[in-house]
């Protein structure tokens, strides 16, 4: 099972993992970071699948994936 | 107990980018980081820093690096690989700077054969100074310095590096990659680590051309950028491989006349 | 006599804006004006800033260090720039994304919460223009009725924001007059 | 024409298409990218044509084309971009092609910084480039002058024959100031018909050829005093400059060039407040140099203090100028660091306490 | 009454050239001269001399010059051509000047599409600074800066400009020829005379690459240079029409991979 | 080791191989030639690398990326191929790398000649490009002097971590002179190992980053001074001249560099023969200038007599040197065209006849 | 029926002529020209069969052609 | 004291090399030499030329305005240079392709047909050795055996061309020795 951690310092909420996000389960927050910017949130971490999308995509390293257990790679990265 | 499958690549410094949110320039500096991290050559690694968006890239890389003027990249990497031959010399590259005031030394470093890598940002736009037209601008694209958009009657067609750079006889490694949208993020990784490998290999020169958004300059939130891209950049931009050193040479013969 | 300001806050708050809408009025009010704005890539998603000089002489310096008053839009502003103002100056403070005070005493300090205000007059992106409201409302930089000029000028194209942005800058106008009354009862 | 607040760049811009000028070739370069910009909207609407060119290198050549065909043609940039026009610009001049060059400067050296500099004075007065020649260079310490001298520098560059340089800071390019362009403003020199350009020969005259190679040294030479000459003409006629408060009695003059000497007049009247008196002299033509007025002035006061946003380059012009009759102090920033008046006032009271250090080069 | 039926074109100046004996930049000459009197346009011609051995080319013709500064005749050109568009505008380049130093300027005004024309002469060496390697020098051949011959591990192969400038996209006319025999002279003729009539309908951008001889740093007498050039050059730098303003773009396309 | 008869070109390139250069990055031009020409044969015997820039501008940015990774790397061009290395001089200084560029010079402006000149004296010494910063330059009067100062600037280069230029002129490039190359020469400075240099990060240090922009304008001027400091260190322990009679009494001072100075000894020798006492300084280091010891000179004598293959440009410095103290005269010859001895008898004649003008520029 | 006139000062020497005539009547002269070049001359003036191959071939414009009356052109030019 | 010669004719003719190896001589000598070539664009088929000095002290001036000794290997050079000879000076003219003598009267004048020479020993292209024979022949430049010397240096390759060369340099040395002893009388 795997867990999202988004670092809302790194994060500059340019929304792209949201679109990414075959689940739809990533959405912007309404606080704003030390830069001034509104950064993105897990809302539903449990429907997560593990595809690694968000993390592939995001520009600034905000996004990191852990997993317990053993899990599926959809395709190698 | 909880495994990371995804962080940061020891290449890559742990630092916030001064880049602008949602520029894919942070997608393609972590490719590359993760490249020469899973090529092991980390240690024996030289970047160039271009001037551009990404001039700063010697603060967002863990390897020793060299910030060359204003297209002079491949110069540089030249010098650079000529005096040590043992160090894998990469130079990061925009369009205005590759594309337009770089184009003798990219053609030059290529037709030379220098064992080193470029990675090649097209954006399709001038970032750092503020959006002015860039060889690479679509027709009809809005920049600053053609505000009623590219007029190809004045400003001629963009150049596709890719296609160019094929045609020299000198073997190399050419490909165009996107990172508009995590799939083509895979290819691009893929494309990068090929470049890397044939100069780890000491085989040829190599150069990846991979599309990116500037949705700064381009005046499209970030979100859209990516739309953008496909719809626009992508035709006319064919993702793939051009060249490789094995393959014979690509220039077109005379026409039957 | 010359008055100088320093507006800074992020990028994308229309600092710039309203800068060149105050030198605007002041050159259209027969005063000499300056116009100069923080530039190059640290302006990018980081905070910009502009200084403005109106002055009945020829503006010397355009740069001013201890100008006599700034407009902090966030806290990097704010933090950035206080110590920095004039003796006795004044010190406008967007208190929507700044929560918290001035640290010196000697300063005249006009806390005015742009965004909420802009937001209350369905106008969210016109916190700027309440910002510029609440600075001439402290000072006699330019009269009201000139800068309402300039927005007439500015938003020309597009009559409807016209409207909400006069609105806004009434608004901060009142504040910032409040606010100086006192000092004024003082002197 | 009434007033209008307009940013240097773009005031630069259009001061350039008043004074006639109908091409721009460029480069993108901060703090200058409006300039271009502006030329890329404004030069098609008169007929002329603005081109992105894919380098300075590029663009000095594409002026050095355009010129020779008799049209006025400006180009600008910035540090970097100026070094790499240094090969046309001594083309230019080897050519006697009358162009106008703007060069904003930033801070260096190399990529350097973006912000505000002085650090391009001995490149724009003396060695720009290889060979000998000089470019006559304007230097505007506003945005209305930098609108006048553009407009003088395309009339100087046609009387002349050669190329003018004006030379302004990151403030110069970016700040926004009330402009206003003079009606029907005439040359301000009698201007020749460009009987030498390239316009296409038919057999009325013999060809015309623009061309800097000489290989017969005695035709070389005779070319190159025929240019000392030029340049020593301009010396004569053309140096400009202000003074500031030298009509009455003064303890110190200063020397400055540029937004620089505004900061200055600001120290001047918060001295003067304190019964300090201070004049300035400020060169508006770097070269030629305003020699003899500094000398002049200089010999009024008991100091010299020159005021700089470089190590110290102009400051061997004004030691040229008193040859050690005065005392020589200097005030600096670099980097792209402004001068504040506050400054200026501490060293002019270090000076007249004696707790400033004198500096010499020579 | 005798007739004279070959003489001199008008556009040709009644001078001794300074060029070696057998050195064929003389008939290139007076080709283009022949073609600027067969379309009539001497009255409205600018030429553009390189830095190269034809140097002192504004001597020879009888039409305003304008002498470039080494490589950037193609930049001179578009500042001539965009400020008296009526002017029939071609430069004349060496190798060296146009393929090395020059390469970013002839791109970029090809790309651009300036109406110029350019004449470019390849005779695989640096003539005027004497024999030293261009990027043209076949492999194998010797030069004063590669003493053992062009060594392609080194220094790559040879530039092919014709084919390198086919592949851009904007329309243009490019083609190669040779006049190192008297019938491949007729052929170069009739493309320089495509080259400038499509300037003159004001059409595209034109350049016209022409094989010469350099018996002088080839160190090989004129009589047997012309023997040189079609064993070693002709297979290498094939001969013909490249691109057409009307025939489509022939950049290469990615690799089926 | 015997002397050898070498072409100055030539005896550069030894000189610079046996200084420990693995690298060379050059781009043909008259009178230099037989420099690249050279190193394409040596530097490959001896495991270096040789390459054919494919111009100026891009040879200067590969001994740029050479000279970053701490290997000993030379170019050398001639006038119009310098000012197309401006930018690049710019960024080699303000990153701080030692690198050796040689200058051939030839006369100008634009394409010029090829012929000898010392047209290129401000740009090697005050303008070379935008921003503040200096390269050291030193200036050879024979083929011997050559080689020996290509070696010196080696050290130099890397005590400094500067660039250093070699100025000669086309008869530096294309004489010949018996040579003599010391053996096992030691270095002229302490030189540290160079652990700024890019071999690759191990991780055992931070990496390291050749770099010259500096975004923050406080440190950047921080950089700035820096340089400053260095520069100032040259002109207090790199000052280089000779003196030619100068124990003596003598009534006129000449100030010549270069193989001019050797047509003045000729002079010396003849004038002495009639009686007339003429000594010289002749200045090695052109940056930093030897103010001093042209001064002292000067003062011994009733006037100074400057010789330049250009319009007049080290006479400034000499006028710097000498604040008015004694009156200054000029002989030159420009194009290509040389001085002859004769020319300086009869200048030196005229000056003692009173038949001479005097100049003066400040 | 065509002349040849070949310009001794003109000429350089290089015998491209010689080898371009197809009839094989041109030849280098014995003479040094002003230039200290051996100059090309006309051997056989009546075989000339007008084909204005050694004009074409010429560099440096050293030879002109007349002809006397009509005659046939292998080629135009 | 100091020699000094400026040698001169058609590319092609060994001018350049005939000089180098008199300063090889010089040098080999123990004398300071320099040697001096025109260069550029102008040498290319026209005329060139180079300047040696043989002194015993360290060489001047390399550039020589009026050399104590011209050879003139063709008629251009004559015209160019015998007006520059010092007065009572060498003029040394190759009668082969050169068919006028001496303006001057003042010159010592060695008039050698150096290409007949040349050719009757069957070494058409070692005129250029008769030349520099007959020159050390008429000075005291250097003693003939070091050049001889020089001549085996330079064409240690090939044995063949020594002998023949060595043969045209005596040839030469004889004309320019027998062309100088009335003067050596008459002093
Ligand atoms: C010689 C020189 N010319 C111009 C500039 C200004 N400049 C800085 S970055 C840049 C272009 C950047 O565009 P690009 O290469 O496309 O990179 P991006 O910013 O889009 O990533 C320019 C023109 C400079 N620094 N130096
Ligand atoms: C900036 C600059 N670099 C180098 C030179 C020296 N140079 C003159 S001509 C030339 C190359 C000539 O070769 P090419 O272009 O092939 O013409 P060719 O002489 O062979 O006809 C060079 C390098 C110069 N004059 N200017
Ligand atoms: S992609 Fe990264 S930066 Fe963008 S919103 Fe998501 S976490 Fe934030
Ligand atoms: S300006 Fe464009 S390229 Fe530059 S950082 Fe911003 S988005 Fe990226
Ligand atoms: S050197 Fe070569 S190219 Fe130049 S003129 Fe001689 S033969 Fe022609
Ligand atoms: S081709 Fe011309 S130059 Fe050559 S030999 Fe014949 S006539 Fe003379």
């Amino acid at each position: 099972m795997s867990r999202i951690v988004i670092s809302p310092d790194r994060c500059k909420g340019c929304e792209l993992c949201v679109q990414a996000c075959p689940q739809q389960i990533l959405g912007m927050g309404k606080k704003i970071n030390s830069r001034g910017y509104f950064y993105a949130e897990m809302v539903e971490q449990m429907r997560c699948i593990g595809c690694r999308l968000c993390c592939i995509t995001c520009p600034d390293m905000a996004i990191e994936m852990q997993v317990h257990g053993a899990m599926y790679h959809y395709f190698a990265y | 107990m909880a495994e990371t499958v995804f962080a940061r690549p020891k290449a890559l410094a742990d630092v916030t980018t001064h880049y602008c949110p949602g520029c894919t320039h942070g997608v393609i500096h972590r490719l590359v980081a993760e490249v020469i991290d899973e090529l092991g050559v980390r240690d024996r690694t030289v970047g160039i820093a271009p001037v551009g968006c990404s001039v700063l890239a010697y603060n967002y890389f863990n390897v020793d690096f060299h910030e060359a003027s204003h297209g002079r990249a491949p110069a540089v990497a030249t010098g650079i690989k000529r005096a040590r031959p043992e160090l894998i010399v990469f130079s990061y590259q925009g369009d205005g700077d590759l594309a337009s005031i770089g184009m003798a030394e990219i053609i030059h470093c290529a037709n030379r054969g220098e064992k080193v890598t470029v990675v090649f940002v097209n954006n399709a736009i001038y970032g750092m100074t503020g959006g002015q037209m860039a060889p690479t601008t679509m027709p009809g694209q809005v920049a600053t310095t053609c505000q009623l958009g590219r007029d190809v009657e004045q400003a001629g067609h963009p150049i596709r590096i890719a296609e160019l750079m094929s045609t020299l006889r000198t073997p190399a490694f050419v490909a165009r990659a996107t990172v508009h949208d995590p799939l083509t993020v895979i290819h691009a990784k893929e494309m990068l680590r090929r470049a890397f490998a044939y100069q780890v290999e000491g085989r040829c020169f190599s150069l990846v051309e991979i599309l990116s958004t500037c949705p700064t300059n381009w005046g499209i939130p970030p979100a859209e950028s990516a739309g953008w891209l496909e719809e626009n950049m992508l035709p006319y931009y064919p993702v793939g491989i051009f060249k490789t050193p094995d393959g014979g040479s690509r220039e077109p013969k005379p026409l039957a006349d | 006599m010359q008055n100088d300001v320093i507006m800074a806050g992020f990028g994308g708050q229309g600092i710039l804006l309203i800068g060149k809408m105050l030198a605007y009025a002041g050159m259209h009010a027969g005063k000499e004006v300056s116009w100069l704005p923080s530039y190059g890539p640290e302006m990018r998603g980081g905070t910009c800033n502009c200084t403005v000089v109106i002055s009945d002489e020829p503006v010397g310096s355009p740069v001013i260090r201890s100008p006599r008053a700034v407009v902090a839009m966030n806290l990097p502003s704010l933090e950035k720039f206080e110590a920095d103002i004039r003796e006795d100056g004044l010190l406008l403070i967007n208190s929507s994304l700044i929560n918290r005070g001035a640290e010196r005493e000697d300063l005249t300090v006009v806390e005015v919460p742009a965004n909420e205000i802009a937001g209350e007059l369905g106008n969210p992106r016109g916190a700027n223009m309440v910002a510029l409201g609440a600075y001439i409302g402290a000072t006699d930089a330019v009269a009201l009725d000139e800068v309402i000029e300039v927005v007439r000028e500015t938003f020309g194209a597009k009559p409807a924001v016209i409207d909400v942005n006069i609105e806004a800058l009434r608004k901060g106008f009142e504040l910032g007059a409040a606010a100086r009354r006192p000092e004024a009862v003082e002197a | 024409m009434t007033k209008k607040l307009m940013k240097g760049s773009e005031a630069i811009g259009e001061a350039a298409v008043q004074a006639g000028c109908k091409l721009f070739f460029g480069y993108p370069i901060t703090p200058q990218n409006e300039i271009p910009e502006y030329m890329s909207m404004r030069l098609p609407q008169i007929g002329g044509s603005f081109v992105q060119a894919e380098s300075e290198v590029a663009a000095s050549n594409m002026i050095y084309g355009a010129a020779g065909t008799g049209e006025r043609v400006m180009t600008s940039s910035s540090s970097p971009g100026i070094s790499l026009m240094a090969e046309g610009i001594s083309y230019l001049a080897g050519s006697e092609l009358p162009v106008v060059i703007v060069n904003i400067m930033r801070a260096g050296p190399g990529l350097g910084g973006i912000l505000p500099s002085q650090g391009d004075y001995f490149q724009a007065t003396k060695g720009l480039a290889h060979g000998d020649f000089r470019v006559l260079v304007l230097a505007p310490w506003s945005i209305q002058e930098a609108a006048d001298l553009v407009q003088d520098a395309f009339d100087l560059a046609d009387y002349y024959r050669n190329p003018v340089m004006v030379l302004g800071d990151g403030l110069i390019g970016q700040m926004m100031e009330p402009v206003e362009f003079r009606e029907g403003r005439e040359p301000i020199k009698q201007l020749e018909e460009k009987t030498w350009a390239t316009t296409g020969c038919d057999g009325s005259r013999p060809p015309n050829i623009i061309n800097s190679l000489f290989l017969d040294p005695e035709v070389l030479e005779r070319h190159n005093i025929r240019l000392k000459a030029k340049y020593d003409r301009m010396a004569a006629d053309e140096v400009r400059f202000a003074e500031y408060g030298t009509e009455a009695d003064y303890d110190i003059l200063i020397v400055a060039y540029g937004t620089v000497a505004r900061v200055c007049t600001t120290a001047i009247e918060e001295l003067r407040a304190t019964g300090v008196a201070v004049a300035m002299v400020r060169p508006i033509t770097l070269f030629p140099y305003p020699y003899e007025a500094v000398r002049e002035a200089a010999l009024k006061a008991s100091a010299v203090l020159v005021v700089e946003l470089s190590s110290g380059q102009m400051i061997e012009d004004v030691e040229l100028a008193l040859a050690r009759s005065r005392p020589i102090h200097f005030l600096n920033r670099m980097g792209g660091m402004l001068v504040s008046f506050e400054e200026v006032v501490g060293k002019v009271k270090a000076i007249l306490d004696g707790a400033s250090e004198e500096v010499r080069h020579g």
